[in-house]
């Protein structure tokens, strides 16, 4: 945290995660009051041990599994095909712009007849999936990054961060903003991509730090010491105990990307094709009628608050578990 | 200190030196473009061409780029096509900073003025309900979508129960303008309605962009008293008898505030170059609104400036945020 | 249990003991996790311008009574039973802010990290005053010469400047010189100085140790020093309390404990420092094993798994402690023999 | 959440509420803002939310309808159009007078009219605005988008040029030649672009000197300070607040206007625009979402329908997809779409299906060609007889915009797409940003097979539809020169527009239609839908106009 290293400030969140992994060992011996042979497992141990009483994770996790299980078995359960137009006939701008709840139809329709409730619970499914994938890809990305620049340092190391600087220079929401906008085509993919990509120099940065933490940490010391390949002190000493942090931060980053759709769909920049429901996209559509139907936008808006907020509890949870300062 | 200023300056124009090709390389790349937006249905293949021609889009990228580079060097950022046709895009974005700085200092205010008592509050009673009912308030900050919270708001607040202006940044007064900060022009001018007016209008927009502001701040303060709690000076602190009061005040918040400082600074940043929801809702005259126009029309030259402009107020908010760091920790003063 | 426990010695310093420990029990209760007693029973005396010094290896419970003694324990997740008289007053069952009062004004405390000890953000000679200002309602201003005094006397070259520096400005030694000015600047009577020198290196160990014999001595302080450094105990201690696993398993004025060490464990501890006095080429014999294999003293001697000389009766039955006219105690079924 | 929100918002409340008290007792000496209508219970302000930004307030360079909104305001042409119809009417010129051949036109002037500035409107000032506008260089030409496109070319290129010379017989009489008979002349010089302004001020203003600079162009000052002659005259543009502010005109001609002030709020946001209303900050706005007439309605609002003036259509391009060479695929497609149910369940109340493509309103709408109706057996018929079973078709729609014909493109597509999959045709469905190159793709690119666009007439005549569309088949969107009779339906049309007879050319174009739509139909025509404008209960006397050209003069606003 000294201006040593220019960009620290930024997301200091990122630097304070990475700096647990490396602290690990430390904390593990000041815990125990003696040397202990393998810290990583008394760590998740003695993490399990504190999450299992945490309220705030046990909601956080409630939340997460119902979402998931909703996200898996929806389309068995929902009432109706999320993409039939069942009610057009009753749709008048004018007298009926929104057909609302009827025998069949809890929640009523969307603006073209479509049973709403069905379009909520399926829904449930393309919101997981552009959650996951915008992590898994903002990870991949991040990974690459991070582990060229904390595994080598050197040039490679100051060639990798100016980049994520630059990244890091344009405000989050508008860099998605401008990749989506590039999309010729959008999709799902492109909502997805443009998304995942802001998540890119975040996890990169994360990794590089922890790694760089450890890179004098006895245990690569040692192992450099007995000639371990480069290789193999990466990918079997640093990365694994650079993980914590990225899971906590995988975590938090599995609201915000689902957020962030939402802002995208907000903004036009969805994904124009709405067979397929996404809660984001749903409250995006749902602008022109937030007046008088204002229900079109409050079920999904409430669906994505609920689900970002498990994965954020989780998240929160998670880190201060892993994270070694908080346990006195 | 010297050093590492310089050091900071140069990263920072490489950065933006870097970002203005990619951002250059980006506009170009987007579909569409100015002339389709300008000619609209009305578009013939010969007014396009025109218009192209006398656009200077038909030479080669990087001439374009060098005119460009050349022209911002001397202060020229390009004409608006769309969002104020003709206008200076640089003045463009001068008159509508202030709006954007008014916005994101209220919200600001609300943010710290609670995220650091109630983070303070949250770390003394680390585990406590109470603790763990602020946190998840906090993070439901989070999780709810800033353009749903803003709507939310305006809906509640200003259609339902005329408490506040909808949207906009002042009735229509015929205040007289000088430094386009408009509740700061009030009070100058004397014109005291119009600042009660601006008042008005910031409180929802403030309120719906504070809100992660505050979660972040909230948690950071939380985060670094619980870890200043434990710090052995703390127990020396005490071991010295000292006064509740000043253990807190002296020992406890002075070291904890370090990060929270940094995490407001950072915050600032982000909310400066990133209110485009929240100013969007609320037809709010700043920066974030202009972006939007801007993109909707490809207005080139507005895009350029502003997204530069963007990420330029960020980085130097860094350099300021870590200048500001050294000052209050003596450790990096005197390095 | 008190009853037994009068400490032998008497005879020699004939007045009042200033601070006696009584059945001192701490007992973590943290929640998620069984609770663990860390001090178990541990009573002792100290008497005006005497120094105790409490030893044992990390995690024996020796830094825990320390901070039960001050009231420094965390406000919660701990059950502290027993008595800590200090001049007629039982300093666990005193109320909080009577408790600040004394806390650097009778009872002063130097910690083990002088660096994460300072408060980095003050500069010392603030650090210093702050004391001064909350027991002697001084000034700050009236307090700033006092401070420099202080500095001065516990050997900080050039006060003057070093009142406006920041911790990380000074030298380890030089830090743990600062905090001990702070500890004694309102000539408390009693001093706990917890592991003072382990943080340093061997040389400036000296100079601090030196230090402090001498302020102790020219001020009639009393000291408990608390140490898993034997060598430290025998420039400095009168009595000596031996802790193994949250137990004092033996005590015994110094050169005595010296001399004849009979319990395995003190003999392991002294086996395991360097004597200059030692045959040259004797090996150091390490005490095996760590805290972590320990028994419960419930039904058995916690240190019988390391034990150079178990018998049986050590694993069954829980060893007392016992007291000889002598002025020494032990816990031990099978004391090693006394060499004289 | 409510304990976070609360505290700051009951302070800031507090402070704004004391302010204003304050502040309010101070206004109150200072005599208020404006304040000179006679009547008590009537507002001397009336506020209108716009929907963008006014580009400029010199008419020939603006090129959409926001600018023009407020250009009309402040300027008035030669002709005028008569308030709640598409026909023309005189106003500058009392009237006028074609040469036998049409190729000259005399205009008799209104006399004893000032400009704004007080300088005085005569036959010089009419030719000296025409001459202006003809004698556009460099990047002025590029600006003067109308003129271009309704006249063709500049001074510099006079043989395409429709403009040829203006003449002051004297002070009130102004004569015009014209290169070619066409419908379109003299109702162009109704247009907002083709205003008449104050010669001095445009002297003055340095008006033609119009910079390319960077991507845009830079206007002279008077694009900022315009003079014409209008009820109303421009007071201030405070652009830190989004506010263009107009204030009565005292030289006008006419009635002085019946609200002293006219405020344009620019609330590029539909819903918010709705919300201001509601609230009572703005006293209408302009095409409001259909879905909400409704609710506007039942608030107490007035809707004011205007008559449809547009035509929504499926664009095809033959070139592109060979299949629909053949009229029977082209045909299959108008039976296959169920326009009849879009229209009812997705546009506002008074939208029509369209038989044509132009609509009821424009001379030469013929009423006896019936539009295709749903029939999906048909379709399908028709494409086995084509051999084209199973075609697939690339059909795209835009993003990011609405308009006027097509208030959300995306659902429209979609109730289509789900018609033509029925029938068996597959169906590739593409999508683009409205300014993110969807236009250059149905145009320049010529990237769809079919496509969702429309048009909204510029003034009442055949020609602006039909010759918009399907003249100079090279270079139409629709690709005719692919198509045997695409060279022939150009040159019918340009032949029924030169008609100078009114009746003659009606009839004309009533059968041009009806071979269009039943013999050609190079594409398939869907809908004419009305756009509106709301204002509140308390505005009196808006008159809705088909062209979207309302002046606010004849407004009244109740207190």
């Amino acid at each position: 945290m000294t201006p040593a290293n220019p960009m620290t400030r930024r997301k200091d969140r990122i630097d304070d995660l990475a700096a647990t992994a490396g602290s690990d060992r430390a904390a593990a011996v000041r815990e125990a009051g003696s040397v202990d042979e393998k810290p990583g497992v008394s760590l998740i141990a003695s993490a399990w041990q504190r999450l299992r009483r945490s309220p705030v994770f046990l909601i956080g996790a409630a939340i997460t599994l119902v979402f998931v299980v909703l996200a898996l078995v929806s389309p068995l359960i929902a009432p109706h095909d999320p993409a039939a137009n069942l009610l057009l006939d009753q749709v008048r701008p004018q007298s009926n712009p929104i057909p609302g709840p009827q025998p069949g139809y809890p929640l009523g329709a969307d603006d073209v007849g479509r049973d709403l409730l069905s379009r909520l619970l399926v829904g449930s499914q393309q919101t997981l999936i552009v959650g996951v994938f915008a992590t898994i890809f903002g990870l991949t990305g991040g990974m690459t990054l991070g582990i060229l620049a904390g595994a080598f340092g050197g040039w490679v190391d100051s060639l990798v961060m100016r980049i994520v600087d630059v990244l890091l220079s344009i405000p989050s929401l508008l860099l998605a903003f401008s990749i989506a906008a590039l999309a010729t085509r959008p999709s799902q993919l492109t909502v997805i991509i443009a998304v995942a990509a802001v998540q890119v120099p975040i996890f990169a940065r994360l990794l590089r730090g922890s790694m760089l933490a450890q890179r004098h940490s006895d245990h690569v010391l040692a192992a450099r010491a007995l000639g371990v390949t480069e290789r193999a002190v990466v990918f079997r000493h640093m990365l694994p105990n650079s993980l914590g942090p990225v899971i906590v931060q995988s975590t938090l980053v599995l609201a915000v990307s689902i957020i962030d759709a939402a802002a995208l769909s907000f903004l036009g920049l969805g994904n124009p094709n709405d067979r397929q429901p996404e809660w984001g996209q749903m409250l995006g559509r749902a602008q022109p009628f937030i007046y008088d139907n204002p229900h079109l936008a409050v079920y999904p808006a409430l669906c994505i608050i609920v689900v970002a907020l498990g994965f954020t509890l989780m998240g929160e949870s998670l880190r201060e578990a892993l994270d070694p300062k908080t346990r006195r | 200190m010297a050093r590492f200023l310089i050091r900071r300056l140069l990263q920072m124009v490489l950065v933006v030196f870097v970002l203005s090709v990619m951002l250059f390389l980006w506009l170009r790349a987007l579909p569409g473009g100015t002339v389709s937006a300008i000619l609209g249905e009305r578009a013939t293949p010969e007014t396009r061409a025109a218009l192209t021609k006398a656009l200077g889009l038909d030479e080669p990228i990087w001439v374009q780029y060098g005119k460009f580079l050349w022209r911002a060097l001397h202060g020229d950022f390009g004409t608006s096509t769309r969002v104020l046709p003709g206008a200076d895009a640089l003045d463009i974005f001068l008159t509508r900073l202030p709006a954007t700085i008014e916005l994101s200092a209220f919200a600001l205010v609300f943010a710290v003025a609670l995220g650091i008592p109630l983070g303070y509050v949250a770390a003394r009673r680390a585990n406590s309900p109470v603790d763990s009912g602020l946190v998840i308030l906090s993070l439901v900050g989070v999780a709810v979508p800033v353009f749903f919270l803003a709507f939310f708001l305006k809906y509640q607040f200003a259609v339902d129960h005329n408490w506040f202006p909808v949207s906009g940044r002042q009735d229509n007064l015929s205040c007289t303008r000088i430094t386009n900060f408009f509740v700061l022009d009030g009070l100058l001018t004397r014109e005291l309605d119009c600042s009660a007016s601006a008042l008005k209008h910031l409180v929802l927009p403030s309120i719906a962009l504070g809100t992660i502001p505050f979660a972040v701040i909230f948690r950071i303060t939380r985060a670094s008293v619980l870890d200043v709690l434990g710090e052995d000076y703390v127990r020396t602190a005490e071991s010295k008898g000292l006064t509740a009061r000043v253990v807190r005040g002296r020992h406890v918040l002075r070291n904890a505030m370090l990060p929270v400082v940094t995490t407001i600074g950072l915050q600032t940043g982000l909310l400066l170059a990133g209110a485009v929801l929240t100013e969007k809702v609320f037809n709010w005259g700043g920066i974030g609104n202009a972006l939007a126009d801007a993109f909707q029309y490809r207005d080139y030259s507005v895009l350029q400036i502003l997204i530069l402009a963007a990420a330029l107020i960020y980085v130097v908010i860094n350099l300021l945020v870590d200048i500001s760091y050294a000052i209050i920790d003596p450790r990096v003063r005197t390095r | 249990m008190t009853a037994t426990a009068t400490t032998p010695g008497s005879s020699r310093h004939g007045d009042e003991p200033l601070l006696s420990v009584r059945d001192l029990r701490v007992t973590f209760t943290r929640q998620g996790e069984d609770p663990f007693t860390a001090v178990d029973g541990v009573s002792f005396d100290v008497r005006p311008g005497q120094t105790v010094g409490l030893v044992g290896e990390s995690g024996c419970g020796k830094s825990v009574t320390s901070l039960a003694i001050m009231g420094l324990l965390p406000a919660r997740g701990n059950r502290v039973e027993g008595t800590a008289t200090f001049e007629g007053t039982d300093l666990l069952t005193l109320a909080k802010d009577k408790m600040r009062d004394r806390r650097g004004r009778d009872i002063a405390m130097i910690f083990q990290d002088p660096l994460s000890s300072l408060n980095p953000v003050v500069p010392i000679g603030r650090q210093v005053t702050e004391v001064l200002e909350r027991h002697k309602s001084m000034s700050r201003k009236a307090a700033t010469p006092v401070a420099r005094e202080l500095l001065d006397r516990v050997g900080i070259p050039d006060p003057d400047r070093r009142l406006t520096d920041y911790p990380h400005q000074l030298s380890g030694g030089m830090r743990q010189r600062a905090l001990i000015a702070m500890a004694l600047a309102c000539e408390p009577r009693l001093l706990i100085a917890d592991e003072p020198t382990t943080a340093l290196d061997v040389t400036i160990q000296a100079q601090i140790l030196g230090l402090l014999k001498e302020l102790v001595t020219e001020s009639g302080t009393a000291l408990v020093m608390i140490t898993h450094d034997l060598g430290v105990v025998a420039g400095l201690c009168d009595e000596v309390n031996v802790l193994y696993g949250g137990r004092i398993v033996e005590r015994g004025r110094r050169h005595e404990l010296f001399a004849s060490p009979r319990h395995p464990y003190t003999t392991g501890l002294l086996a395991s420092i360097p004597r200059l006095d030692g045959a040259r080429g004797a090996p150091l014999t390490p005490i095996p094993g760590s805290v972590a294999d320990n028994l419960p003293w419930e039904h058995a001697c916690a240190f019988a798994p390391r034990c150079s000389q178990p018998v049986d009766r050590c694993t069954e039955q829980s060893p007392e402690l016992e007291h000889d006219d002598g002025g020494r105690a032990l816990r031990c079924f099978n004391p090693v023999e006394a060499t004289s | 959440m409510t304990l976070k929100r609360t505290a700051p918002l009951v302070l800031l409340t507090a402070a704004a509420l004391s302010m204003t008290a304050c502040a309010e007792s101070q206004r109150d000496d200072s005599g208020g803002s404006g304040g000179g209508s006679a009547d008590s219970n009537v507002k001397d302000t009336f506020t209108f939310g716009a929907a963008g930004a006014p580009e400029l307030f010199d008419p020939l360079y603006a090129t959409d309808g926001e600018t023009f909104r407020v250009t009309r305001q402040i300027h008035s042409g030669l002709l005028g159009i008569k308030p709640g119809t598409a026909d023309i009417q005189p106003e500058l010129a009392e009237s006028w007078e074609p040469s036998d051949d049409g190729l000259s036109w005399t205009f008799n002037l209104r006399q004893g009219v000032k400009f704004s500035d007080g300088t005085d409107f005569n036959a010089e000032a009419v030719c000296y605005n025409l001459d202006r506008m003809y004698n556009q260089k460099g990047a002025g030409q590029t600006a003067a988008e109308y003129w271009t496109y309704f006249f063709g070319t500049f001074s510099d290129d006079p043989e395409n040029s429709l403009y040829k010379s203006c003449e002051a017989k004297d002070a009130n009489t102004a004569v015009v030649d014209i290169t070619r008979t066409t419908s379109s002349f003299p109702t162009i010089l109704s247009l907002a672009s083709f205003a008449i302004q104050s010669p001095k001020a445009l002297e003055e203003g340095d008006a033609n000197n119009v910079k390319a600079q960077g991507e845009g162009f830079t206007y002279p000052d008077y694009s900022m300070n315009p003079v014409g002659v209008g009820p109303y005259k421009l007071a201030s543009y405070d652009e830190a607040n989004k506010t263009v502010n107009l204030v009565a005109n005292e030289n006008w001609y006419g009635e002085a206007p019946k609200t002293k002030n006219l405020v344009f709020k620019i609330i590029p946001d539909e819903s918010t625009r709705r919300q201001e209303l509601q609230a009572g900050s703005i006293d209408g706005y302009d095409l409001p979402n259909p879905v909400d007439w409704k609710g506007l309605k039942d608030a107490g609002n007035n809707v004011e329908i205007r008559d449809a003036f547009n035509v929504l259509y499926i664009g095809l391009n033959p070139e592109r997809n060979p299949k629909l060479k053949d009229l029977k695929v082209r045909q299959a497609i108008a039976y296959a779409t169920n326009r009849d149910q879009m229209v009812k369940t997705q546009l506002p109340e008074g939208a029509a299906v369209a038989s044509q493509f132009i609509p009821p309103a424009v001379s030469g709408y013929n009423e006896s060609i019936q539009p295709y109706a749903y029939d999906p057996e048909k379709a399908k018929q028709l494409l086995q007889e084509a051999g084209a079973e199973g075609m697939t078709l690339k059909f795209a729609f835009p993003t990011e915009v609405s308009r006027p014909y097509m208030p959300d493109p995306q659902k429209i597509h979609a109730a289509f797409t789900k018609d033509l999959q029925a029938v068996g045709i597959k169906v590739q469905e593409v999508s683009k940003p409205w300014n993110g190159g969807y236009l250059d793709d149905v145009s320049a690119n010529g990237a769809y097979d079919a496509w969702l666009l429309g048009w909204t007439g510029d003034y009442n005549a055949a020609d602006n539809f039909l010759g918009t569309f399907f003249s100079s088949p090279k270079t139409n969107d629709f690709h005719t020169n692919v198509l045997p009779w695409g060279q022939q339906l150009s040159d019918d049309l340009k032949k029924a527009d030169a008609i100078v007879d009114e009746d003659e050319r009606a009839t004309a174009y009533q059968d041009l239609n009806q071979q269009i739509v039943e013999k050609y139909l190079p594409a398939i025509p869907v809908s004419h839908s009305p756009p509106a404008l709301v204002v509140s209960d308390k505005v009196e006397g808006l008159v809705p106009s088909p062209l979207t050209a309302e002046t606010f003069d004849t407004v009244t606003v109740q207190k």
